[in-house]
């Protein structure tokens, strides 16, 4: 790995706006930093990549006052500080947006904006007060939110948002953005950049944890690379590149970039799935699933673009009958539900009819978080026999959900190994390698899968779509919803665009561009979105 | 006749109402900063017994109050030290805390009093008494104001005392406090994701121990009132589950002033109501049996529950103590 | 109010975790029930040696000892499978009293017919299943009517209270007695005590309430354990219980899950009547539960919700309840209200104060050991 | 401690403010006078009560006092096993050689203080609170309404119960809910019979002006001026007596011997006028003789007069 100017950039005049010194912490048994330095100038952007788990978040929030660090000492604009919780960072003008949103979702957003930092003692006199100050605010940086939506009700874009303004709001100097991007469609990803550009003129010093290197090159001034907690290297961003630092972080070579060709799209495939008039409509009568109409083929990985809030979950929670419509047929493995007569397809008969599903949100679907790994490996299997024991196989059979946990674990390199560990200590890549492992393993004949990606570094990238490709070659129908186009464009045979609930278009891969898709799935999507967001409010 | 029956009933329902509501406040305003309350029972028997004993020692009201909400401000101080800082289990505490005041009252009373943990009873100049004490009389009411007038309004409106009209204004106050000022905000905040306030630069702990503050102001009070106004002295275990019965009109609300007060003056009613309807002869079937009328109003509850009250959505933090691990 | 926390921490070994710092809090409980025991103007160590000697020094004591921790482990288990199942069961008070009328009605009617061999296991049947019945229907109104099932639970312990005197006085009373209480059951309706089986093989030992409850109380916890950690049915119960979406998406439906833990919660309150009803009383009697139900919750709390843990609060209990008796027969002037106070103390220290010492601890063991490295850098890597 | 007398209350304790109470000052009442000590325990749940008289008769206690019905089969179940202890219970019969059972006739001194207050009533309405809905208190219930219905057949009598849970011997401010429903509906006196819960009654009375009846103890001063008087039920001279002299067998006491009677003293005087008096006493003494009959709730489980 390269050492070379390990810590510092070259400083010039000015101190830098954030100086950390020999940062250590541990958590129990993890050691999450391990003497890092690192020194941010002062308005520019500061990138800082890493795998899952290698210590970035840690870092950040020891610096905002949320962790304190065993050892090593923070300068801020020069001058020594001791962080010892938020209201002091936020006085010494740092601000974070954190990886997952720190918002109450039943409050609306002026009320989440202002929570701490309340003007006046009375809300109403406040809310008045941080209304204007806001809409200023919001005109100068082009952060547009719905200050009176309940939180709970956004597309998670605004509520990204939202959050950078919660931190301007507090006069932010220094601002740490956890993995901003995960959540956000390209369109939504320029604007923010856009708006971050526009903060760094302002002379706003940035920092930004992110796993698309991409990103890093178009946005940063110098990047700092992490790995098992120790800082790698720390660039100047005209003297690396993509390769560069997916290597330091690695520690190999990544292939990166559009992969091989796509699989020869044959129309003749027999068909794995098909639905008819699907629609679905909130409880307020805000429609969330208009007229859906689709077809899966053996051997096809068929992507889903949308901007997130579009109708794409609420598609798959419907395909896996995790929700029921009001309208649509639906046909699997010889099967046919029709949501007017009958029963809609159940969670249960659907792995029964072998589609398997790896939802959006793994925290609260994917796994038992309190469960340990093993059996969290099992989640949505544990009625298959080979998991039963006992007269009437009443009982579960843990020597076999251990030992196919741990070939899971083995297969799709889940690190750490040991699958006796409780699921919740498994970083967001791990914890997917994970959820994906167990909905291949049984061999489906339909694989959904929500985000694959999100919140993965590019290793696991790499590693996961090999998967889903190789699935795909056996033979199985995949449809993937994804927010990055990237992944869109790398892993799709063809690609449907949803928009408001609808299916706006569908493209064959070699007819896609990055603009093409965008436009299609950018077309008033603001409006829809604001309009529902607003029908809820 | 019958004018007397509903005056005597509506006030019947505001005497039982009151600690109920008083409880069932306090028990909103620390469930929703996220910290359960099983105490309640205890707090307002320990509060019960300070009133009465200080009132009697002291013969001042005002000593009396103060007594009793000390004490139950003091049993919330542990309650937080055991759970918020401490992290232990909530409901445990709760459970202990009960069986202390149940324990300690009648100790303490024997100890001091000597009357099998009764308080001698405190005289009725230090005693909270009605705005108009007269009219606490049906009869003196109607002779005042008139039939219904007096017996409605005179009687079951007007005969009450402080504590009564206090707890019902304090429904709007806990309602204000919460939706219209910044600790409101706050403590709402706190009980849905203290990991966010505590981001916003809030101390999680200093709000939910102002919030267990509060509950014990409140417990006083509805203790206080059991002793100063509805009797004059104290006996063991005198609330008699109230406590619980306070706890489940708080979840009937859904942890909201309003729909709390509709459930603690539903409690009261059906009370009122079956209190009255003890002895009543079903033409064909014979009198109805006592119990079965006692039990009216659980039952009547839990129609009413399983009937028309959908979902009641807690605090999403309640109950689990903040740590800043995730 | 479901599943709150329980206070492990990650960082101790278990046999500190489970082992040490339980002792140590049971040791500071004891050191603040002594403070008021001597603030009363007596002695803290006679009435600690003649509580632990009344106890468990004796034969009988042990046997009056054994019999409470019972009825605890009954009504422990009875919170904590409900708790696994996302649930906050107060009703184990109602639900024992209702498994006590199926003891009852079962008993009076049969009694007179019917071998022991035969009546018993049908006794127990009966007391689980009127529990059960007390149980769903407050879990029926929870998962289909969203009627919160702390509410329902309060609501039918008061109900159960009121049949079960509206039956004694009215119905099961026989004529012309004063007391409120059922006929005395035929013989075959007694659960066998411990000092009368002792007899038949010629052990001569204390008559004591202790009777074979308290194996069907130990079975009832393998069971319990069993279900909740071995079984399939406890797979889907834990899964519900602590992520209810997670759940859904892996075809398991809550509601049902609902049913099945309040269920087999209310069945195993149902049990305390064995034994006191059919084990001890011999008879229906009024408040025979006398608040074990609420006990209960402390000692599956206490217990962290498992059934080992369980055992041993309910031993704890178990203790305190015959103890305290005891004290108050030796000590002169130690009512029985100060015996709830320490109680009441003793789970304020040793439960809901269980963690003030964990830093304390974990600071020694930090110490003590730098191991776990190997975890670290697999995590760190992660 | 062999030969020492033990006395064990039943769960009301012995400051129940009546029935245990009344056992209480028996015992201090012997106390004083031989200056002996004794043993006693309190009962919290069921199963103590065996425990309790067993733990008693080991340790050499005799006689050994239960107080209240409750007690009657743990009893029953312990003297057989020592027949050299003597036993006695108040309130029940236990048939054993070795038991001396005292019970009371309630139901005189309910019809005594109900024909008082059917004098007394100005509206010609009177009521009666009771603590749970069981023998004993109908059978105080049945007696009152009895006194009150032969002394003015144009006279109402409202009754309640208190509740169904152990609280309902515990619980004052139900009982001030109660007797105030009772006096919204014209009653102007009160008989309660309801343990702790009568405290509640009398202040609820104060309160409004009405008066009430006290049971068991005299307790004619937890209110001076609006207690009426207090069906008294002499356990105290009863347990006395068994420590003075126990004796095997059966002793029902009644208005003639002495066991029951209506309490009058400084507290009530004023309110008790010499025509009054003089009434009551002839009532008594026709009871006494045997004129008047009183019905026993407990002879036929009904109140038949
Ligand atoms: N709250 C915590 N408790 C215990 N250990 C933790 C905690 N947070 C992080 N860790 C440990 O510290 C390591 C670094 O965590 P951190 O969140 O900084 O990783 P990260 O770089 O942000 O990962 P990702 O890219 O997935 O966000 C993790 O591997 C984990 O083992
Ligand atoms: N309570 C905990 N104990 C130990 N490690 C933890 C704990 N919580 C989180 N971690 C570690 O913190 C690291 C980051 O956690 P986090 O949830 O941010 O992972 P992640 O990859 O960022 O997930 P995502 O980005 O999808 O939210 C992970 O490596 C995880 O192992
Ligand atoms: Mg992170
Ligand atoms: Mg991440």
């Amino acid at each position: 790995m390269t050492t070379q100017s390990k810590g510092t950039v070259p400083a010039d005049g000015a101190p830098p706006a954030v100086e950390l010194r020999d940062i250590s912490k541990r958590f129990g048994a993890v050691q999450a930093n391990r003497e890092v330095s690192l020194s941010v100038r002062a308005g520019t952007v500061h990138g800082l990549v890493g795998e899952n788990g290698a210590g970035k978040s840690t870092l950040m929030a020891i610096l905002y006052g949320y962790y304190q660090a065993d050892s090593g000492s923070i300068a801020i604009a020069g001058r020594p500080v001791q962080i010892k919780d938020s209201q002091q960072a936020i006085e010494l003008g740092i601000g974070m947006v954190h990886q997952h949103f720190m918002l109450v979702d039943t409050l609306s957003c002026l009320d989440n904006v202002m929570l701490g930092a309340e003007p006046a003692f009375f809300l109403n006199a406040a809310k008045r007060k941080v209304r204007s100050q806001l809409q200023a605010l919001m005109a100068e940086t082009g952060l547009h939110v719905h200050l009176d939506a309940l939180v709970g009700e956004l597309p998670v874009g605004e509520l990204q948002r939202l959050e950078i303004l919660k931190a301007l709001y507090r006069g932010a100097k220094i601002l740490i953005l956890d993995e901003p991007t995960a959540v956000l469609t390209p369109q939504e990803t320029l604007q923010l950049f856009e708006t971050l550009r526009r903060l760094r003129e302002r002379g706003t010093t940035i920092l930004l944890i992110t796993h698309k290197l991409k990103e890093v090159m178009a946005l940063c001034d110098a990047v700092t690379v992490m790995r098992a907690g120790q800082v790698v290297q720390t660039k100047s961003i005209t003297e690396t590149s993509p390769e560069d630092l997916a290597q330091a972080m690695v520690g190999r070579k990544v292939h990166l970039g559009r992969p091989e060709q796509a699989a020869a799209h044959d129309a003749a495939a027999p068909l794995r799935l098909r639905v008819q008039g699907l629609s679905l409509t909130a409880g307020q009568a805000v429609p969330l699933l208009q007229d859906i109409g689709l077809q899966l083929r053996a051997g096809e990985i068929v992507g889903v673009a949308g901007v997130s809030g579009n109708g794409q979950t609420e598609l798959l929670e419907v395909l896996s009958g995790m929700r029921a419509p009001e309208a649509g047929q639906l046909e699997l493995g010889g099967r046919r539900f029709d949501a007017a007569s009958g029963p809609w397809l159940e969670p249960r008969s659907a792995r029964e009819c072998r589609l398997a599903h790896v939802p959006e949100d793994r925290h609260a679907c994917g796994m038992v978080m309190s469960f340990p790994a093993w059996e969290t490996a099992v989640l949505g299997y544990q009625d298959l026999p080979l998991y039963r024991s006992g007269p009437l196989g009443a009982a579960m059979n843990h020597e076999r959900m251990k030992s196919e946990a741990a070939a899971m674990a083995e297969r799709f390199d889940v690190r750490p190994r040991d699958m006796n560990i409780g699921s919740s200590k498994f970083s967001g890549g791990n914890q997917q390698k994970l959820v994906l492992a167990r909905e291949i393993g049984q061999a489906p004949t339909v694989l959904l899968v929500g985000q694959p990606t999100r919140g993965v570094d590019i290793g696991a990238i790499e590693f996961i779509h090999q998967q889903l490709r190789a699935l795909r070659d056996a033979g199985c129908a995949v449809l993937v919803v994804s927010s990055e186009l990237d992944e869109i464009l790398a892993l799709s045979d063809r690609v449907i665009v949803m928009n408001g609930g609808r299916i706006t278009g569908e493209l064959d891969i070699a007819e896609c561009t990055e603009t093409r898709l965008g436009l299609l799935m950018a077309a008033t999507a603001k409006e829809e979105t604001n309009a529902a967001a607003l029908q809820q409010a | 006749m019958d004018e007397i029956l509903i005056g005597s009933m509506l006030a019947s329902t505001l005497r039982v109402t009151t600690p109920l509501l008083l409880c069932a406040l306090a028990g909103l305003i620390s469930e929703r900063s996220g910290v359960i309350d099983i105490g309640l029972e205890g707090k307002m028997l320990f509060a019960a017994f300070a009133a009465a004993a200080a009132a009697s020692a002291s013969h001042s009201t005002g000593m009396g109050l103060a007594a009793a909400i000390a004490v139950a401000c003091a049993m919330s101080l542990i309650h937080g030290f055991a759970c918020v800082t401490h992290r232990g289990d909530q409901v445990v505490s709760g459970v202990a805390l009960n069986m202390v005041a149940a324990g300690l009252t009648v100790v303490l009373g024997i100890a001091w009093f000597a009357q099998g943990g009764q308080t001698p009873p405190i005289t009725a100049d230090v005693r909270l008494t009605g705005l108009i004490p007269g009219w606490s009389e049906p009869e003196a009411a109607v002779a005042a104001l008139g039939p219904w007038l007096g017996a409605i309004v005179g009687h079951g409106l007007l005969s009450h005392n402080l504590l009564v009209y206090l707890a019902f204004f304090l429904v709007a106050g806990v309602w204000f406090f919460l939706e219209r000022t910044k600790p409101g905000l706050r403590l709402r905040a706190v009980g849905e994701n203290p990991a966010m306030v505590d981001a916003a630069g809030v101390s999680v702990p200093r709000l939910r121990y102002a919030a267990l503050m509060l509950n014990g102001l409140l417990c006083g009070l509805a203790g206080a009132y059991l002793t100063l106004a509805q009797n004059a002295s104290f006996s063991p275990n005198m609330t008699a589950g109230r406590g619980y019965i306070a706890l489940a009109a708080m979840i009937f609300g859904k942890w909201k002033p309003l729909p709390t007060l509709a459930a603690c003056l539903l409690f009261g009613f059906l009370d009122a109501l079956a209190i009255r309807m003890q002895g009543a002869v079903i033409p064909g079937v014979g009198e109805v049996p006592v119990q079965l009328i006692q039990a009216l109003p659980y039952l009547l509850t839990v129609i009413l529950l399983a009937g028309f009250i959908g979902q009641a959505l807690a605090p999403k933090a309640l109950g689990r103590p903040y740590l800043k691990e995730r | 109010m479901s599943a709150s926390s329980s206070s492990s921490s990650s960082a101790l070994p278990r046999w500190i975790d489970l082992g040490l710092l339980p002792l140590w809090n049971l040791a500071v409980a004891l050191g603040v029930a002594g403070l008021v025991v001597l603030a009363i103007g007596q002695s803290p160590m006679h009435a600690l040696s003649v509580l632990l000697q009344g106890s468990l020094g004796s034969l009988r004591g042990l046997g009056y000892t054994l019999y409470y921790t019972t009825t605890f482990i009954f009504t422990g288990l009875a919170v904590a499978v409900a708790i696994h199942g996302g649930l906050f069961n107060i009703g184990g008070e109602g639900q024992a009293t209702f498994g006590g009328l199926g003891v009852g009605l079962l008993a009076l009617a049969l009694g007179a017919h019917l071998p022991a061999a035969v009546l018993l296991p049908l006794l127990v049947i009966a007391a689980a299943v009127f529990g059960m019945v007390w149980a769903l229907i407050p879990g029926w109104l929870q998962a289909w009517r969203g009627s919160h099932i702390v509410i329902t639970t309060i609501m039918f312990n008061f109900l159960a209270a009121s049949l079960n005197v509206y039956l004694l006085v009215n119905w099961l009373r026989p004529a012309g007695s004063m007391a409120v209480e059922s006929a005395d059951f035929a013989e075959s309706a007694r659960m066998p005590a411990l000092h009368q089986l002792a007899a038949l093989f010629g052990v001569e030992m204390p008559s004591s309430p202790l009777n074979l409850s308290l194996l069907l109380a130990l079975l009832a916890c393998v069971f319990v354990w069993w279900f909740l950690w071995k079984s399939a049915a406890g797979y889907a119960l834990r899964a519900v219980g602590s992520a209810p979406r997670a759940a859904h998406y892996a075809g398991i439906r809550p509601k049902y899950q609902v049913l099945v833990a309040m269920g087999l919660a209310g069945a195993l309150a149902g049990l305390v009547a064995v034994n006191e009803i059919s084990g001890v009383q011999g008879k229906l009697t009024l408040d025979f539960v006398a608040g074990a139900g609420f006990t209960g919750i402390a000692v599956s709390l206490m217990g962290r919700n498992h059934p080992v843990g369980i055992v041993l609060a309910s031993l704890l209990f178990g203790v305190l309840y015959q103890g305290g008796v005891e004290v108050s027969f030796e000590l002169p002037g130690f009512s029985r209200e100060m015996v709830v106070t320490a109680q009441g103390l003793i789970v304020l220290f040793a439960g809901a104060m269980a963690t003030v010492s964990l830093p304390l601890f974990v600071k020694l063991h930090g110490w003590l050991s730098g191991k776990n490295k190997g975890v670290a850098k697999e995590l760190a890597h992660g | 401690q062999a030969g020492q007398p033990a006395v064990i209350f039943d769960m009301g304790g012995k400051f129940d403010k009546s029935f245990n109470e009344s056992a209480y000052r028996g015992v201090e009442r012997w106390k004083k006078e031989t200056g002996k000590p004794y043993l006693e325990f309190e009962i919290s749940n069921d199963t103590q009560r065996v425990q309790a008289i067993r733990r008693m008769a080991e340790r050499g206690a005799s006689p050994i006092i239960s107080i209240g019905f409750a007690q009657a089969s743990a009893l029953q179940q312990v003297a057989k096993d020592f027949p050299k202890t003597q036993f006695a219970i108040i309130d029940s019969v236990v048939n054993a050689p070795n038991v001396q059972s005292v019970v009371f006739k309630e139901h005189e001194g309910s019809y005594l203080v109900g024909a008082m207050a059917a004098l007394t009533s100005k509206t010609g309405k009177v009521s009666f609170v009771g603590g749970m809905d069981i023998p004993l208190i109908r059978k105080f219930q049945c007696g009152f309404e009895q006194g009150v219905k032969a002394t003015n057949p144009k006279a109402e009598v409202f009754s309640n119960m208190t509740g169904t849970t152990s609280s309902a011997w515990n619980d004052p401010t139900r009982g001030g809910e109660l007797a105030k429903s009772q006096f919204a509906k014209g009653s102007d006196i009160v008989f309660a019979a309801a343990g702790g819960t009568g405290s509640g009654v009398y202040q609820a009375a104060k309160d409004a002006g009405k008066l009430a009846i006290g049971v068991d103890s005299n307790q004619n001063h937890l209110q001076p001026g609006t207690m009426l008087t207090s069906m008294v039920k002499n356990v105290d001279v009863a347990v006395y007596n068994v420590l003075k002299g126990w004796k095997a067998g059966v002793s029902v006491l009644g208005l003639k011997e002495g066991g029951v009677e209506y309490a009058l003293d400084q507290h009530n005087s004023k309110l008790i006028s010499p025509a009054l008096k003089t009434k009551v006493e002839a009532i008594k003494a026709d009871i006494v003789a045997g004129k008047i009959k009183v019905a026993d709730y407990m002879a036929d489980n009904a109140c038949k007069y």
